[in-house]
């Protein structure tokens, strides 16, 4: 069996990969969203890996949670991006200046 | 090395694949698809700590229905990939270098002898975790449920103001009206006499 | 029998004659899906053709038996087409996770009381999880053709899919409810007692009833053939395939279609269950030759299925193409409050323990 | 449970493979001529004249989304449906209360439109 310390590293080294990809990417909002979903997938690898380990459910009643969180948040995000495209026609990080004082 | 190891260093290899592909490929539809591959990865990672019921709805929601609206989304803006490349370079050093770090950080803090936490147990072939989970969510957790139900509902009406507009001068087909229509609302029966042909 | 593979193979290690064991007894499913697949089109053109007072097929084999044989050979036989400025890998692709998932859904289905491929516990969730990537087909086929039509018709057909699939998903949850199990064997073995009384359509009829509209609206299958609509626009999503590519589709839409049937009989009609069994006395079902075959049995799945498929047919037969607006108001207008209402009437049966169905508990 | 789902993952891969050698049959025995003609995207006897890949009706969007929401909603209502005998008219008038909220976004969309195709 793979032990903890297995799914540790992995939603570690997953969580430095998204981090990496909201900085190379920091112009495209849809790349960046993808990044906080992986993210988001990291931290639920570890509370998974912790509930199955420590023998207790709640993690996986907290990864249900951020599920829920997660998918209303790309659900917005991706509600924003559309009507933002649709005024703007750019999705361009760098050109959603307008509110700038 | 035990077959579940096995698997686990197969679906791992292939989740950090297809996550360094989603942040480093050009073409944003080819990231959405590496992205669901990764969410298949770890589903079956979960699948293999026995998370049951979690692996199947990472299946059912993420692949089944939020990649569905990332695809809608990112097939349908026709989006110039080349402008928003720009900078990829000049970020790649800084980005490997974080990455990096709050790797190396995170291994060495996680890393180590992880038996000492190991309290798993082993369920008989009854044991449903659906049915665990659900004993707990409901009873324990109906504070939080009840929030999770609230945020769907922002999330409703949030995606609704933003991106319904209604268009003037569209026609509805509305069957309670059809269906209500009586003989008299349509036709008119005339009583003529018939006339003389010319 | 399986002891004897397992004899025969037993110079290999364990573990590789259990994948082989695995193997066979998919093919086992599989072989006799796609033979299923192949007739289905065979009857659907017989059926539909005496409905409409027509022969249908007639020239190959006896009254046209061989026909499906020979589409097959035909389609092998036929220039693959890809469009020039379509994305090579996406395109070819996008058949397979129609057909993939149409085929997968199958491991977890029980023919008997003792033949399921995988004794899954969350057999529920995992069908409806995986059905839910056939939209990825779809969505797939009609971007990589770069295609206007195609286009068109994957975002209407996906919009369609998924619209269908929450009014799936919460009659599925009302079978949860009743069975207080996502294991299909066990949901199957809720419905035992009283014959054709015990089953679940009873209590569940709207969802039952919906569960199969719904079914037929994900399949696109008439009438909700819209995206579709061969008699009016081009073919939807897969505009662009020929060959074998647009086979796999073709082979897809009538394995889901047997799939849907199989579930709908699994979960609302006692899947392997005889409707007789518990209403008639014991002594019946000992009579030689006449008791098996009353009593429960893979032969009973197979006719609920077949009552299913012809169903299917049936409305294709009878009922005019709905429009795009008249589809998502029935999916979203109708359905849902139906369901979402019915749902929580169940849980007040099942709660009070309402008999013959739910007093067991 | 890993058991279990061995013969779910072979499957899987059966799906696909069966799939894959169908097409791959298709090529080997199928003829290769192509030209520009027939390579060309299925149009009404015209020339293409922009790519095909444009913006559409945001009603669409609008469908995934709630298509995402009320796919969660189904996600909660698994584990409960699986329990409810258990825990009884507790848990019952839990669920009342979390779809009762998500009835009052459902009549929000209702009444906004958000359910009318024109």
């Amino acid at each position: 069996m793979p032990e903890l310390s297995d799914y540790l590293i992995l939603g570690a080294i997953l969580f430095s990969l998204s981090i990496a990809g909201i900085f190379l990417n920091r112009k495209n909002v849809i790349i960046i969203l993808m990044s906080i979903e992986l993210m988001l997938l990291a931290v639920n690898m570890n509370f998974i890996a912790f509930s199955h380990f420590l023998n207790n459910i709640e993690g996986q009643v907290f990864v249900f949670f951020i599920l829920t969180v997660a998918a209303a948040e790309a659900a917005i995000g991706l509600a924003i991006l559309v009507v933002l495209f649709r005024n703007r026609r750019s999705i361009n990080v760098e050109e959603l200046d307008t509110l700038k004082g | 090395m035990g077959i579940e190891k096995f698997i686990f260093y197969i679906f791992s290899v292939l989740l950090i694949a297809s996550a360094s592909m989603v942040i480093t490929v050009r073409n944003p539809v080819k990231a959405a698809l590496f992205l669901v591959l990764a969410f298949f990865a770890s589903a079956v990672l979960w699948l293999l700590i026995k998370a049951e019921f979690l692996a199947i709805v990472l299946v059912l929601v993420y692949v089944g229905a939020v990649m569905v609206l990332f695809l809608f989304v990112v097939m349908m803006l026709d989006i110039n990939i080349e402008r928003m490349r720009a900078g990829f370079i000049r970020y790649l050093p800084l980005g490997i270098l974080v990455a990096l770090t709050m790797a190396g950080m995170l291994i060495w803090v996680v890393s180590g002898d992880g038996s000492a936490f190991n309290h798993s147990v082993l369920h008989g072939p009854s044991y449903s975790n659906t049915q665990a989970l659900g004993l707990v969510l409901y009873t324990n957790y109906v504070y939080p449920f009840e929030i999770a139900a609230v945020i769907l509902l922002v999330a409703i009406i949030a995606a609704i103001t933003l991106t319904l507009r209604r268009r003037p001068n569209t026609k509805h087909q509305k069957p309670a009206e059809q269906i209500a229509v009586k003989r008299h609302d349509r036709v008119r029966m005339v009583k003529m006499k018939a006339e003389e042909r010319k | 029998m399986i002891e004897w593979i397992t004899s025969l193979l037993s110079f290999l290690p364990s573990g590789w004659v259990t994948v082989i064991i695995i193997l066979i007894k998919i093919v086992v499913i599989v072989l006799p899906l796609m033979l299923a697949v192949a007739y289905l089109t065979y009857a659907e053109r017989k059926i539909i053709g005496a409905m409409q007072v027509r022969l249908g097929p007639t020239r190959v084999g006896w009254n046209g038996s061989l026909q499906p044989i020979a589409d097959a050979l035909k389609l092998m036989f036929k220039e693959i087409i890809i469009p020039a400025k379509a994305s090579k890998f996406l395109f070819l692709l996008a058949p397979l996770l129609l057909i993939g998932p149409a085929l997968a859904a199958w491991a977890v289905i029980p023919f008997d009381a003792q033949m399921v491929l995988a004794n899954v516990n969350a057999g529920l969730l995992y069908v409806l999880a995986i059905t839910s990537i056939g939209v990825y087909g779809v969505i797939i086929a009609g971007w990589a053709s770069n295609s206007k039509y195609a286009l068109l018709g994957a975002m209407r057909s996906a919009a369609q899919i998924v619209s269908y699939e929450i009014a799936m998903g919460f009659a599925l949850v009302g079978v949860l409810m009743a069975a207080g199990s996502l294991n299909f064997g066990d949901i199957v073995r809720g419905q035992e007692g009283y014959g054709f009384v015990s089953w679940y359509m009873w209590p569940l009829l709207p969802l039952f009833v919906i569960y199969f509209i719904s079914g037929v609206a994900e399949t696109n299958r008439a009438p909700f053939d819209m995206a579709e609509g061969e008699s009016e626009i081009v073919a939807g999503f897969h505009v662009e395939y020929s060959g074998m590519p647009f086979a796999v589709f073709f082979l897809a839409e009538y394995a889901n279609m047997i799939l849907i049937s199989a579930l709908a009989s699994v979960m609302f009609l006692g899947g392997w269950l005889s409707p007789l069994a518990g209403l008639l006395p014991d002594s019946v079902f000992e009579i030689p030759l006449l008791g098996p075959l009353l009593g429960s049995g893979i032969h009973w799945f197979f006719i609920k299925i077949a009552v299913f498929l012809f169903f299917f047919l049936w409305f294709r037969a009878t009922f005019p193409r709905y429009r795009y607006d008249q589809i998502m108001r029935l999916g979203w207008k109708v359905f849902i409050p139906i369901t979402i209402v019915w749902l929580l009437v169940l849980g007040i049966a099942i709660l009070a323990g309402l008999p013959p169905w739910f007093s067991a508990a | 449970m890993l058991e279990n789902y061995l013969p779910v993952f072979i499957f899987i891969l059966v799906g696909v493979v069966v799939g894959g050698v169908m097409i791959t049959i298709g090529f080997m025995m199928g003829p290769h001529r192509p030209d520009d003609e027939k390579l060309s995207p299925y149009e009404c006897g015209f020339k293409a004249f922009e790519d095909a890949r444009m913006k559409f009706d945001v009603r669409y969007y609008l469908v995934a989304i709630l298509f995402i929401i009320f796919d969660l909603e189904i996600a909660f209502l698994f584990p409960w449906a699986v329990v409810l005998k258990e825990i009884g008219m507790f848990g019952y008038a839990a669920m009342v209360v979390f779809l009762g909220i998500l009835v009052v976004g459902f009549i929000y969309e209702w009444k906004k439109g958000g359910l009318e195709w024109e």
